[in-house]
């Protein structure tokens, strides 16, 4: 069987071993919820309770202001202590509602969906979809509502659901695609209700052989038109632009999106929220993540509640080793560093990391080896970039793609020079967006 | 006064006062100017055909003139062909004194070049170049011992010797004069060289 | 042949800007950026070109034949003025978008010695009217591709950590040595 | 209008406006003719003619040229001492005027000498032009002198053709070729920036 | 666990384990062959010129690191090891010690700390050097004496593109033999005379990934077109590409010196138009220009269009120019 | 007499052409230009600093001659410099209050605790992205982007690591404010006597922990001056400058972090 890949990209240590044949174990829902607001890129959703309100297991507690926010859910019963700014992995303070558990899980909603998914219309979908404040959960955490509302001219013809997985370390998809996998291709089949695509693609790394076999099996079942995919194992294989360059040979515009092309791209996690916010009426208030790297104890997969501080996930998992010096929210190529273990889990958060960083090598100039320009899977050249950044030539900048750069973490991966690329880029970036919002003004 | 008409009378004054001016300085310098030139000529003349007392130009045209060598009897002993042409770097301006019959050289100077110092510019230099230009057969082309040999006896008469890692600056001069010689040699088969005409002024 | 070798030997080998240094000060300032030295360029090689022409009739047909030698700076000097300032007009008439590009680089050109230079080396040399032009022509291209170079090399500069005291014009005039240098192996090609 | 001291108007040449160093103009001849220390002397004391007669004729009749043809009757002003300079030259000093080459006319493009007529000339009196023309002209001459003086002796072991450097040394060719001339102007530009920053942040 | 222990960093987390010296490292190791070999063929006069070149570029670098108050172990990173190496491997075994120092003084100066030291040099250090001192002693740096394997006393001895260029060899039949310069018995400047030394460095180079292979593959299919389109036409006059490729400093340039990371262009365009156009300028040089040899020229004068190069052959960014 | 005659009648004519030539030049091609602008020109600080909101002095001029602007939008100019252009264009002048630019931050060094070891870019923005190497959310970085962003040399770093204002060189242009990504430092007439040095939005319990110098929210300024200062989301609040009592400064400045006051004379350049 061929495997399909895209050009460039890199190959780090994988390390999935650490997790990849442990099941998913839940963990108990902890004395207090911590549920930032802003669990999505956008406007921090509009807090429904306030201090000393009593709440229940799925009660919508924020309500999403715009198109592109979602609404946020309590993760458990019990009383709102405050509403205030509070820590958030991605690193400044946003709202946040802090509950105490009752530990009696009272669900919000008793009343049991009766009616067959499948027949439900494309809106009835996304409005299910709306409501559970389903967001993508590969970790960019954009509302799936919005991805599942192709504009009228852009017919959507394939469906791809990503099960690549590709940054080491994280195996929480893999565990879900091993034990869910009849829920993701029936999330999977909603989705495809909801774009109107005509085809499923499951796109499976070739490291993740046995959830592939499974995939091929239980894809019979289904009456949809639908294919599992073999990819190469590379990073970044799940990066969306490069996953449907790798399968369908087409290239998002850029500044574009998917849509662009006909296709949507949706993760495994997700798919399988999209099937129980459908079915059940379940809002998204807790998610599978990997618990991993060497510094941890006993690396898992765990099921937690969203709002759960980092530090009951670690200390269920054996607590962290004595020299851990990095700690990380996400995969280790594109993960948020964090300075606590008191942040909550959100949504987006797809593992935490920990492990013994190697003594930080000296930076040394650019060298013009240009092992990013061979290795940049968006076909940037990297080094060029952050020269702009770092000289404030921020109009050659833009003029080279800065803003194409999807902070895969490949160009700096392989800098001998150790130059911190992505953060010039994600300074690049920044400062255009503060130059266009200046001009604007 | 109107600002055109004044911008008029005043560009046109300074031309004339300066054209007056230029006018006077250019007659007082011509001669000596001119003097200048015919005597460095003439020197030169006077060092490849040894035995000159006056000298008298034949034939002119960019990049080649010749001149005759008289004696104190007034009969020309020699040609010398004045030309010029590219070098390794920049252009050179060579002299070469031959006999009436343009059969055998009799020396050759360099007059103006820019080859680089220590290699190429050694062709103004007497031993390693120059030497062997004396007393060359010219009858038919002139050619280059490439590598150069070691005494001036080994090379044949129509020979001259390489200047050791300045090859192409003595091919450079090789090449102007045998171009110029077999030019010449035409110019005299067609009379044209005849040394009734004008005195060198 | 004597035209390829006047013509390659004007780009690359007696290069007005690295053999004879004429043009040195456009070479210097309107080497920043790459564009702007295109520009540049592009006019000094049009003037240039019709500078050769220009020059050699006013040189054969009046000064030689009236034994003017020595108004020969004078008249030069005055032809090139008007010239640049008709050119300048005439482009600015016919065509606006190439007077953006090219125009504002015009009366810089005025006192360029490349100009000046190209006219009395072109007398001094005695070319014939189709070699004038030809030495015209493939100096200017010289010209262009030497700033050119200068440009896109200062412009990588830019984004160096050159030492405070050889910004700007000094580390050009170093790499232009290095250029010199490089230039050097073309030296011998033609003869 | 200028408040120094005739002093101040000639010493700022040397320095401070020193044409070459500071102000990087008429670069072609500097690094042109800086070959040999005769020929760069020869350049200084030609460019310094020009300089100071059309800036006394400049200054003599700046109040009858209209702004307008300022420029043109400049140009035809200078280009008349230059035809001067290289005539005497010519006749005088035949093989300088040979090494020289096209390089003496081309005074007539050089940026010092419009330059100066634009902003001193036209605008101070005939005394002070003098004056300003002197020291312009002396710092061009001692930017000659030491450009050539630094080519001459590294490149061919001499100075003003007497042989300075003993038996042992190997002349540098390069010194006196077009790249040294770029290299080793730029390196004294380099010196003069970084003297002129050190007495600067003294001050 | 405090928690003032985490690092604090952008992604990603995971880095490779090469680095700067490790290349560096890697090309000096490379040139292990090329220098026994000049050890070999030249002896004494190879030890001294090695030693004195690579002494000297540390030194000069030392110094101007010192006086732009930079930290002094950037010294340690071997790209002035390597400057020094490649500038003593390419000059002449006869040329005094002063004058490799001088070289090598240039090297570093003009040739890379004016530009603000490693990484933002124009041109190859190396070539500047060798191209001063080319320019400022062209007698010393065209002299050349016989391998001390071929026990000939003699003053002056020819290279074998000068043999070829200079002296009519194909005419006279005294081409130097391809076995020979495969080997190296022929003179030449130190590092340049084996073909077999460079090409198991260039080898090891390649096998590494340290360098970029289009760069030696185009200059090598570029300088086989150009010689061996005039080879064809002509064989009494031109030498075969194989003759080219094996003499002079080719091989040395094609796997060390073009290939310099720093003055090569970085994008795969750029690359294949600069080594083709490095091809060819030698070509020209060699057959027509006023040298026997012109990788160095031809190295400098490419050197020269790489930001340029840079510049217009940006690869198309992924959906670029496509339609949203 | 025809050598004389010749060249003087040649360069008659060249004269007489050529100035032809620049009539023509000058009466087709003339544009004008108010010399006004060149006159207001040269009283600009000629710093180009583009606080005005112009690309530069010169546009600034422009913009003022045609009477876009007000001589006293140039936040650079003195009040005399203003006087003196409005003079010239015959306007009255507006009355310019010397501005300065203060910091809202007191997290130096020692008061403020690092979160990790910080590997990334040392700018201020580059920190702030992966949010920042204090523990405070909201405190000044120490990287000295303000510093490196002001066009006059009125900033630098103390060993405290928090960036001082020069007070005479500054001129209110407003760099600083633009460049810290924090939102740091604002603009505050020279005269202005109190000021709360801190922005952190924090709890009053988290305040404490992460920076000694931190506004804990404890109200005692608040409530010495309830006319003008307010607690709002943790934090201390001038509402309105003008309306604090001088006599109220020694209650205000009670404070117990030191968060609120008068400018310390350490702080000042």
């Amino acid at each position: 069987m061929s495997t399909k890949t895209f050009p460039h990209g890199i190959h780090p240590p994988e390390f999935k071993d650490l997790t990849a044949d442990k099941g998913i174990e839940s963990l108990s829902p902890p004395e207090k919820v911590m549920i930032p607001l802003l669990q999505h890129f956008g406007k921090p959703a509009k807090p429904l309770v306030q201090k000393g309100d009593e709440v229940l297991l799925g009660q919508k507690i924020g309500e999403g202001q715009t198109l592109f926010s979602a609404s946020v859910h309590s993760s458990v019963s019990g009383k709102v202590i405050s509403v205030d700014n509070y820590d958030h992995p991605g690193g400044t303070p946003v709202p946040t509602v802090s509950i105490t558990n009752d530990g009696q899980d009272n669900p919000f909603s008793e009343k049991k969906e009766t009616k067959d998914p499948f027949s439900f219309s494309p809106e009835e979908i996304r409005q299910k979809v709306r409501e559970a404040g389903v967001v993508g959960m590969g970790g960019a955490a954009f509302p799936t509502a919005v991805k599942l509302s192709p504009p009228k001219d852009k017919p959507i013809e394939i469906l791809i659901i990503n099960g690549c997985e590709c940054e080491p370390l994280l195996t929480s998809d893999y565990r879900l695609m091993l034990e869910a996998p009849e829920d993701i291709l029936k999330g999977a089949e909603l989705a495809r209700i909801a774009t109107g695509a005509k085809r499923i693609i499951v796109g499976i790394e070739d490291n993740k052989k046995k959830a592939h076999e499974i995939f091929r099996e239980k894809i019979q079942s289904f009456d949809f038109d639908g294919e599992v995919a073999l990819l190469k194992t590379k990073y970044p294989q799940g990066a969306e632009k490069n996953l449907i360059y790798a399968l369908l040979r087409r290239q998002v515009p850029t500044g574009g999106l998917p849509f662009d092309v006909g296709v949507v791209v949706q993760n495994v996690g997700t798919a399988k929220a999209i099937w129980e916010a459908v079915s059940e009426g379940k809002p998204l208030y807790e998610r599978v993540i990997s618990v991993s790297g060497q510094g941890i104890n006993e690396p898992k997969n765990i099921l937690v509640r969203i709002g759960t501080p980092f530090k009951n996930a670690v200390e269920f998992c054996g607590g962290l080793k004595e020299d851990v010096d990095i700690l990380v929210m996400g995969g280790p190529m594109m993960g948020i560093v964090q300075w606590s273990l008191d942040v909550p889990v959100v949504k987006g958060t797809s593992g935490i990391l920990a492990w013994a960083a190697p003594r930080p090598g000296l930076e040394y100039p650019c060298i013009r080896c240009g092992r990013c320009v061979d290795n940049c899977p968006m076909t940037l050249v990297p080094t060029q970039l952050a020269r702009y950044v770092k000289f404030d030539d921020m109009s050659a900048a833009e003029k080279w793609g800065v803003q194409d750069c999807v902070e895969c973490g490949c160009c700096q991966y392989v800098c001998p020079s150790k130059i911190p690329l992505v953060h010039w880029m994600r300074v690049g970036k920044n400062r255009i967006i503060a130059l266009k919002q200046k001009k604007s003004a | 006064m109107k600002l055109s008409v004044r911008m008029v009378v005043v560009l046109t004054s300074i031309g004339l006062l300066s054209g007056s001016f230029l006018a006077t300085v250019g007659h007082l310098t011509k001669e000596r100017i001119a003097l200048n030139k015919q005597r460095e000529i003439e020197e030169a003349i006077i060092q490849v055909i040894p035995g000159t007392v006056s000298t008298q130009k034949l034939y002119e045209e960019r990049d080649l003139s010749v001149y005759g060598g008289k004696d104190e009897q007034g009969t020309v002993i020699g040609f010398a062909i004045h030309a010029s042409g590219i070098g390794f770097q920049d252009r050179i301006t060579l002299m070469l004194g031959t006999n009436t019959s343009l059969e055998r050289t009799n020396r050759l100077a360099i007059l103006d070049q820019k080859e680089t110092p220590g290699l190429g510019a050694k062709i103004t230099d007497a031993e390693s170049f120059l030497q062997y230009w004396e007393n060359r057969d010219c009858s038919g082309a002139i050619s280059l011992r490439k590598p150069a040999a070691r005494s001036a006896e080994e090379l044949l008469p129509s020979e001259i010797n390489t200047i050791t890692g300045a090859t192409i600056s003595s091919e450079a001069v090789l090449g102007i004069v045998n171009s110029s010689l077999e030019h010449t040699r035409r110019l005299l088969k067609e009379g044209k060289l005849s040394s009734e005409a004008q005195d060198v002024n | 042949m004597e035209l390829v070798a006047i013509f390659i030997s004007a780009i690359l080998i007696n290069n007005f800007v690295l053999y004879y240094f004429l043009g040195i000060c456009p070479f210097l300032g309107v080497s920043k950026k790459i564009d702007s030295a295109f520009s540049m360029g592009l006019a000094v090689t049009f003037v240039m070109t019709i500078t050769a022409v220009v020059s050699w009739v006013i040189n054969h047909w009046i000064l030689i034949p009236h034994e003017l030698d020595y108004l020969k700076i004078v008249s030069f000097i005055l032809v090139i003025a008007s010239l640049v300032q008709l050119v300048e007009m005439f482009i600015r008439k016919i065509s606006p978008p190439l007077y953006q590009a090219l125009g504002i680089y015009l009366p810089l050109i005025t006192t360029n010695c490349a100009i000046m230079g190209l006219a009395l080396l072109a007398a001094l040399r005695d070319y014939g009217f189709v070699e004038a032009v030809i030495f015209g022509f493939g100096s200017g291209l010289g010209f262009t591709l030497a700033i050119i170079i200068m440009a896109g090399i200062r412009e990588q500069l830019d984004l160096a950590e050159v030492p405070e005291p050889l910004k700007g014009a000094v580390i050009a005039l170093i790499v232009a040595g290095i250029l010199a240098l490089a230039f050097n192996g073309f030296i011998g090609m033609i003869k | 209008m200028s408040t120094k001291t005739i002093g101040q108007e000639f010493i700022k040449g040397l320095w401070d406006e020193n044409p070459v160093f500071r102000q990087l103009l008429g670069l072609c001849p500097t690094l042109a003719v800086t070959g040999a220390v005769i020929n760069g002397l020869a350049m200084g004391l030609a460019t310094t003619f020009v300089l100071i007669f059309s800036s006394l004729v400049v200054s003599s009749i700046k109040k009858l040229i209209p702004s307008q043809v300022r420029i043109a009757s400049y140009i035809i002003i200078i280009a008349t001492f230059v035809t001067v300079a290289d005539r005497f030259l010519a006749a005088f000093f035949p093989p300088i005027s040979k090494n020289l080459g096209p390089y003496v006319p081309l005074i007539v493009v050089n940026c010092i000498i419009l330059g100066r007529q634009e902003a001193f000339s036209s605008k101070n009196t005939v005394w002070r032009s003098l004056i300003d023309a002197l020291g312009m002209s002396a710092g061009f001459v001692l930017a000659m002198l030491v450009l050539s003086a630094i080519r001459e002796i590294l490149g061919a072991g001499t100075f003003l053709g007497y042989q300075v450097m003993g038996a042992w040394f190997e002349p540098w060719i390069i010194m006196i070729l077009p790249p040294g001339a770029f290299i080793t102007l730029g390196i004294l530009l380099a010196l003069a920036l970084h003297i002129e920053h050190r007495t600067k942040s003294r001050k | 666990m405090t928690n003032n222990a985490f690092i604090l960093q952008s992604s990603p987390h995971f880095k490779d384990k090469d680095s700067v010296p490790k290349i560096m490292y890697a090309v000096i190791a490379s040139l292990v062959p090329a220098v026994a070999a000049s050890l070999y063929f030249f002896r004494f006069r190879a030890l001294v010129l090695l030693v004195s070149c690579v002494a000297t570029c540390l030194v000069t670098e030392a110094l101007f690191l010192w006086l732009r108050r930079k930290p002094l172990h950037s010294l340690f990173d071997g790209s002035a090891v390597i400057t020094g190496l490649l500038l003593a491997m390419t000059l002449p075994p006869s040329l005094s010690v002063e004058l490799a120092i001088i070289g090598a003084v240039m090297a570093i100066a003009i040739g890379k700390q004016v530009f603000g030291g490693l990484g933002y040099n124009i041109f190859n250090p190396a070539l500047v050097g060798r191209a001063f001192l080319q320019t400022a002693f062209p007698v010393a740096m065209t002299t050349w004496i016989p391998p001390a394997t071929l026990k000939i006393q003699t003053a002056t001895f020819a290279t074998p593109l000068g043999n070829l260029r200079f002296e009519d060899a194909i005419a006279r039949g005294t081409l130097t033999p391809l076995k020979d310069l495969f080997t190296g018995n022929v003179g030449g400047c130190l590092g340049e005379t084996s073909s077999f030394a460079l090409i198991l460095g260039g080898l090891y180079l390649l096998s590494r990934r340290v360098i970029d292979w289009r760069i030696p593959l185009g200059i090598l299919l570029s300088l086989t077109a150009f010689t061996g389109a005039f080879w064809l036409a002509n064989p009494e006059k031109y030498a075969s590409p194989l003759f080219h490729i094996l003499a002079g400093g080719l091989l040395i340039g094609a796997f060390f010196m073009a290939t310099d990371m720093v003055t090569s262009p970085i994008t795969p365009l750029g690359t294949w138009i600069y080594a083709l156009g490095i091809g060819i300028v030698i070509g020209l040089i060699r057959l027509f220009g006023g040298f026997a040899e012109g990788v160095m020229y031809s190295i400098l004068f490419m050197n020269a269009f790489v930001p340029l190069l840079n510049r217009y052959t940006r690869p198309r960014i992924l959906g670029e120019g496509r339609k949203a | 007499m025809m050598e004389v005659f010749v060249p003087v009648i040649t360069m008659g004519i060249l004269g007489l052409l050529f100035s032809l030539g620049l009539v023509f030049a000058f009466r087709k091609l003339r544009v004008y230009e108010d010399p006004k602008i060149e006159e207001v020109s040269e009283m600009l600080p000629q710093a180009n600093c583009g606080a005005c909101g112009y690309a530069g002095c010169r546009a600034f001029a422009e913009a003022v001659v045609k009477g876009e602007t007000t001589p006293e939008s140039c936040p650079v100019s003195d009040a005399e410099g203003v006087k003196q252009i409005a003079e010239t264009l015959g306007v009255t002048a507006a009355e310019v209050v010397k501005k300065l630019a203060r910091l809202h931050c007191r997290g130096t060094h020692e008061a403020a605790k690092d979160r990790g070891t910080y590997l990334g870019i040392s700018t201020c923005d580059a920190s702030h992205l992966v949010g920042g190497n204090k523990q405070c959310s909201y405190g000044c970085l120490h990287f000295g982007d303000c510093v490196r962003a002001c066009p006059f040399d009125a900033l630098y770093m103390s060993e405290e690591g928090l960036p001082v204002v020069i007070e005479d060189k500054c001129t209110a242009c407003g760099k600083c404010v633009e460049a810290c990504p924090r939102n740091l430092f604002e603009l505050h007439p020279i005269s202005q006597g109190i000021i709360v040095f801190c922005r952190s939005l924090d709890r009053g319990p988290v305040s404490r922990k992460v920076c000694k110098n931190a506004c804990i929210a404890c109200g005692i300024c608040a409530r010495a001056c309830p006319e003008a200062i307010i607690i709002e989301n943790n934090l201390a609040i001038i509402t309105d400058y003008k309306k604090i009592d001088p006599e109220k400064i020694p209650e205000i400045e009670k404070c117990p972090t030191d968060s609120i006051g008068r400018l310390k004379k350490e702080d000042e350049g």
